[in-house]
């Protein structure tokens, strides 16, 4: 692993229990990530692994209910009102429906700029709307002066993404988390919107938590940065992405590698396909003993798997928690 | 008001269960915790905290039952002691006993069922009084809700299937008229018009809950004429919710109608009717069916209105009367028993709810 | 029912003026409205008001003197039907404005608070909406002696907003876990802001079809407290006049009808056109009630 | 509901008759929508092709561009307020008969559906009914199908544990869940299982994987090819999804602004696509094997129904558009043919001008 | 249904009333709030001793023989052989405890049975009453008390007169004690001493067939074999009316409602006097200005009778002439023509008005007339919400005040108590009736105009009018002490003389404005099921609910069926 500049936001054994009728559901149990500056770090995983929940308490959008979150260093619990401040604003978060995080009755301009106003960031109209345009124009959304009185119903999915992209923008942030932000995009919008944060990411030195079930679109944004896969609110496999990508050693990620449908008929109907023993993902009220996997794992063994569960350990130039690949 | 039944959430909506739970309870704490339990006691709580509103309140208005009566025979020239003693004579309310010493009955009263006679029908108890009109209320308010809320629930999908066509647009106008109106104008407009301008039937044959020397039990002589009775205010219960229904039953087909799972059922090739009933009216009931009993709850207050116009022996003149004599323990015993129907009609709808929908049941 | 503003780039009231006026019964339902509001507010400047009792005329029939015939007094009828509907109308607008001020405030509290504060108010809600509102009334109503309109208003007001906070309760429940929301959260706008600048607008449309249905719902209140005899009378007033032509059995009398049936139709034209309003606002507004 | 036939199409005529041997011949479709009381758009355009029995077509396109109208439209499924406005769908039926889908009458109509040509929706979440069991769900399906006899209940259930066998779901317990009891994955399955219960001869599946996730997606991926391969019906693929395409479809259609613009086998479209449109779709997808590669973005998005560019709607947003493209409208120009429909076709002005550089073999 | 005819061919006779057959109790003794007693049609069930003739001052006795005086005793004999409906006697033991019931409850201050100190049975129909004072008219209440049955009431009965025999009044803890058991007592039936009975299949909440009761006193005399009573409040009663479906209301009707029965068949007015009307009271604490005998008389002539009688009750008013206190009937019968002449009336003469103004010290500026004080006057006249003739009264007040420059709003009260207000002194003027319908003997109307609403206390000043007063022609009078004599004077001379002086005092001070006196107006209908109507009755002058003239001939046979 690279040895790099300390974390700007790190999880340390962060968990997420949430209370709901049919027992407790375990989101998070006890996930450690950091994220370095101008570095990426992407999560991938299947639906309801926790990724989401794990991106909230990053952000601060909820406590973790073990575990703590450290901002250079501080605990975000443990902060005052200013630097809780100073971390909100550091720390934004782009969500996934870009229909939904805009509020539909203003136009792009209030959006972008309620912050910048609230925190006195600009002086006056003038100045406010001169940023509004330059930050427009960083995240592609040209002509900017086109966008400024638009309302988000004038625009589309990608337009508006852009726009969240702008806002999150407008606050300085050191780290942005972006969950699953191109998934609802169209395939011709994702790339151009991915170009864009990448934009960011090289130029402004901005570090970004970033989350997708897609392994191509993370295998893209993320090749220099470093994968962790999660699972049932687990890290199962952490390390860079190429090693992560093109080498998996967990039998989870590669499940998920070779799931992937290739846009490429030939490769398609060649590529060697994990067979899983089960399709279904286990209820996270009634998870079972041992590895989590286990019920699922195609290299599950009698032992250990079914017991114990297998600790976060490096392995194969990774982070693995797996017996029988660490084992190896 | 039947308007506010456009205004009211489903049961349960928007209350994201974000809380906590306890670790596994033992088998008691899971009765107390169970869905119908905890409904159950919210009930209690409430007609528990409205009966004590209700006994402060009475107790608030200006002037007491002793004070009323006594001013009424002054009217003909009574002096006030004369009067008063009079009143105090002929009423069973003890004007010393200290406001606390009342509460305390009062909440004895309470938990044995006992409200305690009328102060203003000196021997009747209020249990009785309000036995004699309560009957006659909620079956007016109870027949008017059924046939309402059926034939607009009916209607209302008529309109969402034919909708933006002509019959549609003539069902709306009227239902839009309908439910603009206010209940006790439609009751008067019934009379005057259909029964004294029109002539279609005689207002005075109609008054009245039953005929005299019509014995009540369960026989057709008595169900028919208690109906014959209760036709106007039927009907105009009727009249007054009814475009409501219709409209709020259109909304809620329309929306259904554009469900995934009707177009899939279409396409399964199911028969119209299957669909109809099983798919888009079923689905389109559910979230109304908590707005039956706010319906039936308005309707309880409507009555008041409504039985006074049409002279209809309900318990809106007996309230009317409870609070112009101040008979507090008519008043309470009235406010209870009325809160306690609309709430029950609320907990039956909320039961009725989570039996009819699957999601909910837990 | 969650009501979104959809129409395209004119804001809530553009949204709200054209979901009126874009239909046909919006429009006449407008009309309606408008036309009462005329004729109660601008008619009486147009119209001789003076309207004397006269005893030669009790009952008197409809005539080119007097359009709609004369009173159990012998006054004109009409000119008590122009000046009569200024009483209702205020105390429905005042009325409807405390009921939807009072639901918005405490609806959004407790939708974003939630909490201790959530729960009370709830409980209130609970116990307040069971007993029947005309019931509260009518006790409340026995305290005062000479309620002033504004009073009225007041005690409808302070018994009809459960419904409305409730409702906007749950829109706020809603849209605070709405991702804007949380966007607005992360720039650290401030919870006032965020609830009165990002919140509330969202459900303008919403509020504002409540607040024409809680007119309809005061005037409802109003007159019919006027029919039971429970507000004291002061001036001509539609409700009045309904009250004292039905118990003088007005209709027994072809030329006493009139007294009967002009404000009752006032009223019931006002209404009408109220509620056509609000249909077609909700039609123009609730996306998912919009033909697809 | 537009269960009523339309008058055969007027106006336009019908590109051709039906083809030998195909199970469906769509000519000249058009499926409009009314939006407003005067105003209506046009969502899909004069579309036609031919399908043969077991074959798989993907259609593809960027979002809004009327794939799932189409979709609707072959079984007359659209909303109240969209129309088949002309063309005809010409439907071979099991007993030989060849319909026009656009002509059946009511109940005809009824039992042609799912019976012929079953679909599968795109978010299936909300396919089932939720006040209903998956088993009501079967019981009313076979029902609304059975001739004169009733079958028995037991009879039923016991074959729809089979079809939910088929879709590797365990009967016993989702026969007799309530469908929110199930998970996503296992809902789209469900649904797959009651779409193959009648054996229809055309199953059209609407995004059927797309709100999943991806191991579910493979596994559903996996039973469809496998269920395609044992009982032979023909699938039309409705995705967004190119590595779908490129996995599951013999042929792929493309899409753009309500138009097919360029059909072929999937070999065709994926390493030899003649139309710009077609590759930027496949070049701004990113593949996992293999080293990085840098995908291409296609910038701006389709442009408005009600706003169509008078020339070729693609032509904005073309890196090769020249002059003509924006007044000329291109037709669907066969480049190669083949039979059975296999014909690879393009729309685009420059199809032989930009032969070499739009392939990637 | 409502009004049919009995195809059995009885013949009914048909009535109106506002009861509630669930709610009110059958304990009859209580009288007030017992099912039909508040009504004109109880004596045809539960008859009285007798009915008092208001003109000639004579009874017409019904269960009654007769009374007669002894010294201090009172001996009160019952017909021979009256029976209950229930079969058995009607005897003095139903008497002396019915009397005994009332004595216990009879509250110190009352007149009659408060000063009856000994109850004795002489025979099987006569009871002595022992008083210890007694002066002219204190038999009136006895007379009137009704008899109930001992069948009912025996237990309590039984222990009142063993009571009233110990001594025991109302207020002693043993009264107390009985009063509490009594008042919750509620018997089934009502066993009736009458010409009618109560048929139990025959009561339903929309009407109460009373049937003939053979055993009833005039029960085999009474010429109609049915009364049937429709339930219905003022405006239920005029549609009713309206509809032919009743012979004779006393429910008032509506201005609209007399327009309208004139188109009923067979319709006519039945007129009864009126011994009380409707007047203007002041608070003289409020509004220290009216204490200005001139300002009050003022006040009084810018008013016209005619327009406020008609507007607030159509034809049922009458004007008042004489300004006596009295209504005008009684004045004439204690005054002579010659001392009438000499009362100053107070018709409307706005001239006069604005004369006795300026003469108080008043002054009008811009139209309006500001008190000598040099505040503008204003008044707030309260009316009570629902009783249309006083809320009528209150706004034609306010308009003839305001248009003469006075600035005067109308206000209504709820109807639920505005006695409370009244008595609290909670208003500047009130619309309030003067003269008094309930006590025939002339004092009644003093007691009401002076003493009621006037307790002079700190809670319930009243009127807050001082009633040692200053008059012109008698010198400084003491009204308190002059109802007092007009009611319990040893001779009816010293009664009459205390009366003339309060009278001439009321005259003279106007302490209140009476507008004008209730005409009761009732509707019945001739020819239908009543042949007709007498209307020279020599009785016709009763007040209506308590004597009323057309029960008395009901009772005695003089009302006769139409004949088939
Ligand atoms: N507020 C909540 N209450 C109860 N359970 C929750 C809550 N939020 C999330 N969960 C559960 O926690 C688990 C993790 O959810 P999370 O949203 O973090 O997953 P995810 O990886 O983001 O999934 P997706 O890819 O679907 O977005 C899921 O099983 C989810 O059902
Ligand atoms: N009910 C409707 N009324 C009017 N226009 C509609 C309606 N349904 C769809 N459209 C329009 O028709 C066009 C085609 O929509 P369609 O849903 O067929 O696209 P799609 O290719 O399936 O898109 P997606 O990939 O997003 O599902 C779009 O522009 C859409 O806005
Ligand atoms: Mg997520
Ligand atoms: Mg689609």
């Amino acid at each position: 692993m690279r040895e790099a500049a300390p974390p700007v936001l790190s999880l340390k054994g962060v968990h997420q229990v949430f209370g709901t009728p049919r027992g407790d559901v375990p989101a998070v149990a006890g996930v450690d990530l950091e994220v370095r500056p101008g570095q990426v770090l992407c999560l991938v995983g299947e639906s309801g692994c926790g990724k989401t929940t794990s991106a909230r308490m990053a952000a601060g959008l909820a406590a973790p209910t073990a575990g703590s979150v450290l901002f250079r260093g501080r605990d975000v619990a443990a902060m005052d009102k200013h630097e809780r401040s100073v971390f909100r604003r550091a720390v934004q978060y782009i969500h996934q429906d870009p229909y939904a995080s805009l509020n539909p009755v203003r136009t792009v301009y209030s959006t972008v700029s309620a912050g910048l106003r609230r925190h006195k960031m600009v002086k006056d109209r003038h100045e406010a709307r001169r940023a509004v345009t330059e930050l427009l124009e960083r995240v592609d959304l040209t002509p900017a002066e086109d966008y400024l009185d638009k309302y988000p119903h004038q625009m589309s999915g990608g337009q508006r993404q852009r726009v969240a992209v702008a806002r999150a923008l407008a606050m300085n942030p050191e780290v942005i988390i972006a969950d699953e932000s191109t998934s609802m995009l169209d395939v011709s919008i994702r790339v151009s919107l991915l170009n864009t944060l990448g934009k960011l990411r090289d130029e402004l030195g901005v570090s970004f938590l970033f989350i997708t079930h897609d392994l191509a679109v993370a295998k893209y944004f993320a090749w220099d940065g470093e994968i962790a896969v999660m699972y049932l609110g687990k890290v199962v496999e952490h390390g860079p992405t190429p090693q992560v990508v093109n080498d998996p050693r967990h039998p989870y990620t590669r499940a998920l590698v070779s799931a992937v449908c290739e846009p490429d008929p030939d490769l398609a109907r060649t590529k060697e396909r994990v067979r899983l023993r089960s399709a279904d993902i286990p209820d996270l009220t009634d998870l079972p003993p041992g590895c989590d996997f286990h019920p699922r794992c195609p290299l599950y063994a009698q032992g250990a798997c079914d017991t114990l569960r297998p600790p976060l350990v490096p392995s194969h130039d990774r982070l693995l928690a797996c017996h029988v690949v660490t084992g190896e | 008001m039947a308007t506010e039944i456009a205004a009211s959430p489903p049961p349960g909506a928007g209350d994201a269960t974000s809380a906590r739970t306890d670790a596994p309870a033992p088998p008691l704490r899971r009765i107390w915790n169970h869905y119908a339990v905890v409904k159950v006691r919210k009930a209690l709580v409430v007609v528990f905290v409205v009966a004590n509103v209700t006994f402060f309140l009475g107790r608030a208005m200006p002037g007491d039952p002793i004070d009323v009566m006594a001013g009424r025979l002054t009217q003909n020239g009574m002096t006030m002691e004369e009067a008063r003693a009079v009143a105090m004579n002929s009423l069973a309310y003890d004007v010393d006993a200290p406001l606390h010493q009342q509460w305390w009955d009062f909440l004895v009263g309470l938990v044995t069922f006992d409200m305690g006679n009328t102060i203003n029908r000196p021997g009747v108890s209020v249990m009785d009084a309000i036995g004699a009109y309560l009957p006659w209320t909620l079956f007016s308010i109870g027949v008017g809700t059924v046939i309402a809320v059926a034939l607009g629930l009916a209607l209302g999908m008529v309109m969402a299937y034919r909708r933006n066509q002509f019959l549609d647009h003539v069902l709306s106008v009227a239902a839009s008229v309908l439910g603009a109106v206010p209940n006790y104008l439609i009751a008067m407009v019934l009379v005057v018009g259909g029964g004294m301008y029109l002539g279609w039937f005689n207002p005075i044959e109609l008054r009245g809950t039953v005929s005299p020397g019509v014995q009540a039990g369960f026989n057709l002589e008595f169900i028919g004429d208690a109906f014959f009775h209760a036709s106007l205010p039927i009907l105009t219960y009727v009249l007054a919710i009814i475009g409501t229904w219709m409209l709020v039953m259109k909304a809620s087909t329309t929306e259904v109608l554009s469900e995934d799972y009707v177009t899939v059922a279409r396409a399964r090739g199911l028969r119209d009717r299957r669909i109809a009933v099983a798919y888009v009216g079923r689905n389109a009931v559910l979230p109304l069916v908590a707005q039956i009993a706010i319906s039936f709850g308005t309707l309880v207050g409507g009555a008041i209105f409504v039985e006074q116009v049409l002279v209809y022996k309900g318990v809106g003149g007996l309230l009317l009367d409870a609070v112009n004599y101040r008979d507090y323990p008519l008043l309470q015993g009235l406010l209870i028993i009325i809160t306690s129907c609309v709430v029950a009609a609320n907990l039956v709808a909320d039961m009725l709810y989570s039996r009819l929908d699957p999601r909910i049941r837990d | 029912m969650a009501v979104t503003t959809a129409a395209p780039g004119v804001g809530v009231w553009g949204a709200i003026w054209q979901g009126i006026t874009r239909s046909t019964s919006g429009f006449v339902g407008l009309c309606l409205v408008l036309s009462v509001l005329l004729f109660s507010f601008v008619g009486p400047l147009l119209i001789e008001t003076d309207n004397p009792t006269d005893v030669t005329k009790i009952w008197g029939p409809m005539t080119s003197e007097h359009w709609l015939g004369t009173n159990h007094e012998g006054k004109d009828t009409f000119i008590q039907l122009v000046l009569g509907g200024r009483e209702p109308i205020w105390v429905g607008l005042t009325a409807a404005l405390i009921t939807v001020a009072i639901a918005v405030v405490l609806g959004s509290l407790a939708g974003y608070l939630r909490g201790r504060v959530d729960h009370f108010l709830l409980q209130l809600t609970d116990i307040t909406m069971t007993i029947p509102f005309i019931v509260l009334m009518l006790v409340i109503a026995s305290f005062y002696r000479a309620a002033s309109p504004l009073m009225v208003s007041l005690i409808i007001g302070l018994v009809t907003w459960p419904y409305l906070m409730r409702s906007i309760r749950a829109q706020v429940l809603t849209l605070k876990e709405r991702e804007f929301i949380e966007a607005a959260r992360l720039q650290d706008l401030g919870t006032a802001r965020i609830v009165f600048v990002e919140v509330l607008p969202n459900m303008a449309g919403y509020i504002f079809i409540n607040f024409i249905i809680a007119i309809t719902n005061a005037i409802y209140a109003v007159v019919g407290m006027y029919l039971l005899g429970l507000l004291p009378s002061t001036a001509a007033n539609w409700g009045l006049m309904i009250q004292q032509a039905w118990d003088n059995n007005a209709f027994l009398l072809p030329q006493a009808a009139p007294f009967l049936v002009a404000p009752m139709v006032m009223i019931m034209l006002f209404q009408i056109g109220l509620v056509t309003m609000t249909r077609s606002l909700e039609q123009a507004l609730n996306p998912r009630l919009r033909d697809r | 509901m537009t269960d009523h036939p339309a008058a055969p199409a007027a106006g336009k005529a019908p590109a051709g008759g039906p083809a030998e041997g195909a199970l469906l011949s769509v000519r000249g479709v058009d499926v409009g929508y009314r939006t407003g009381r005067r105003t209506r758009v046009t969502a899909v355009r004069d579309v036609s092709f031919d399908l043969y029995p077991g074959q798989s077509m993907a259609l593809v396109g960027e979002s809004g561009c009327g794939k799932t109208t189409l979709g609707l439209g072959l079984l007359r499924l659209l909303p109240r307020t969209g129309v088949v406005s002309s063309g005809e769908i010409l439907f071979r039926r099991k007993d030989g008969r060849l319909v026009d889908v656009r002509t059946l009458a009511r109940e005809d109509l009824r039992r042609f559906r799912w019976n012929e040509a079953a679909m599968v929706f795109q978010g299936a979440m909300n396919a089932f009914n939720p006040v209903l069991r998956i088993e009501d769900h079967f019981l009313d399906t076979f029902r609304a199908h059975e001739g004169g006899r009733r079958r028995p209940r037991k009879e039923i259930l016991e074959q729809s544990a089979d079809l939910l066998t088929t879709v590797r779901l365990d009967p016993a317990r989702v026969l007799g869940s309530f469908p929110h009891e199930l998970s996503g994955g296992m809902r789209q399955r469900a649904l797959i299982a009651l779409a193959l219960a009648l054996k229809p001869q055309l199953l059209i599946l609407d995004e059927p994987t797309t709100a999943l996730d991806i191991l579910t997606q493979r596994s559903i991926v996996e039973r469809l090819a496998e269920l395609r391969d044992e009982l032979r019906f023909a699938m039309v693929f409705i995705t967004h999804d190119l590595g779908l395409a490129a996995e599951l479809a013999d042929r792929v259609g493309t899409m753009y602004a309500g138009r097919m613009i360029e059909t072929g086998t999937t070999r065709d479209i994926f390493y030899r696509a003649r139309h710009p449109y077609t590759s930027a779709l496949i070049n701004s997808v990113p593949p996992v094997a293999g080293d990085l590669t840098v995908p291409q973005s296609l910038p701006g998005g389709p442009p408005s129904l009600t706003a169509l560019p008078p020339g070729c709607s693609f032509a904005p947003r073309c890196a090769h558009a020249v002059d003509a493209c924006s007044h000329t409208r291109p037709t669907l120009d066969v480049l190669r043919t083949r039979t059975e429909g296999l014909s690879h076709a393009a729309a685009c002005l420059r199809t032989h001008e930009l032969l070499e550089g739009a392939t990637r073999d | 249904a409502g009004g049919d005819r009995a195809s059995s061919g009885a013949t009914r006779f048909t009535g109106v009333f506002d009861y509630d057959l669930d709610s009110q109790t059958r304990n009859v003794h209580v009288e007030d709030g017992a099912l039909l007693l508040n009504s004109v049609y109880k004596d045809l069930f539960l008859c009285t001793g007798g009915i008092y003739n208001w003109r000639t001052h004579e009874w017409d006795y019904l269960l009654l023989e007769g009374t007669e005086w002894d010294g201090d005793n009172l001996i009160v004999t019952l017909r021979s052989g009256l029976r209950w409906s229930d079969g058995t006697d009607l005897t003095s033991d139903d008497m002396i405890q019915s009397y005994a019931m009332r004595v216990l409850e009879a509250p110190v201050w009352g007149v009659g049975f408060p000063q009856v100190q000994e109850l004795e049975q002489l025979d099987a129909v006569s009871v002595r009453l022992g008083f210890d004072d007694p002066f002219p008219n204190i038999e009136r209440s006895i007379i009137k008390h009704r008899i109930v049955s001992k069948t009912t009431y025996a237990d309590f009965g039984e222990r009142a007169v063993q009571m009233v025999a110990d001594g025991v009044r109302q207020g002693d803890d043993e009264h107390t004690e009985f009063n509490a058991e009594f008042i919750e007592f509620n018997p089934d039936e009502i066993i009736c001493s009458g010409p009618y009975r109560f048929d139990p299949e025959q009561m339903s909440d929309a009407r109460i067939t009373l049937v003939r009761n053979e055993e009833g006193y005039q029960g085999t005399e009474v010429l109609f074999d049915e009364v049937v009573i429709h339930k219905g409040d003022n405006r239920q009663s005029a549609l009713l009316v309206q509809q032919g479906e009743v012979d004779y209301s006393t429910l008032a009707p509506s201005a609209a409602d007399q327009q309208a029965f004139q188109g009923v068949e067979g319709f006519t007015w039945i007129e009864h006097a009126g011994y009380d009307g409707c007047g203007l009271m002041f608070n003289y604490a409020a509004k220290p200005e009216l204490q200005d005998v001139r300002v009050r008389k003022a006040l009084a002539h810018i008013l016209d009778s005619d327009t406020v009688g008609q507007v607030a009750r159509g034809e049922g008013y009458t004007r008042v002439e004489h300004y006596a206190g009295l209504v005008d009937l009684q004045a004439e019968e204690i005054f002579t023509a010659d001392e009438l002449a000499g009362f100053e009336r107070y018709d409307q003469d706005l001239d006069r008005a604005a004369e006795l103004l300026e003469e108080a010290g008043w002054t009008k500026r811009d139209g309006v007339w500001h008190t000598s004080e040099g505040e503008p006057a204003s008044y707030e006249i309260i009316g009570v919400a629902g009783w249309g003739d006083f809320e009528l009264t209150s706004t034609q007040v306010e308009e003839a005040w305001n248009d003469f420059g006075i600035t005067t709003t109308a206000r209504n009260v709820p109807q639920d108590n505005p006695w409370g207000i009244w008595g609290a002194g909670d208003f500047e003027v009130a619309v309030r009736h003067w003269g008094n319908p309930e006590i025939p003997d002339y004092w009644g109307a003093f007691q009401m105009n002076f003493l009621l609403e006037n307790s002079g206390t700190e809670e319930s000043p009243g009127q807050s009018f001082d009633l040692n007063v200053e008059s012109p022609s008698q010198g400084e009078v003491d009204l308190a002490e002059l109802v007092e004599v007009a009611k319990q004077a040893e001779t009816e001379e010293e009664q009459t003389e205390a009366l003339k002086t309060m009278a001439i005092v009321f005259n003279e001070l106007l302490p209140r404005i009476p507008i004008w006196t209730y005409k009761y107006l009732a509707p019945a209908v001739e020819g239908v099921r009543v042949q007709s109507f007498d209307k020279e009755h020599p009785a016709a002058n009763n007040e209506q609910y308590q004597d009323n003239h057309v029960i008395l001939s009901l009772i005695q046979g003089d009302l006769a069926p139409v004949e088939e």
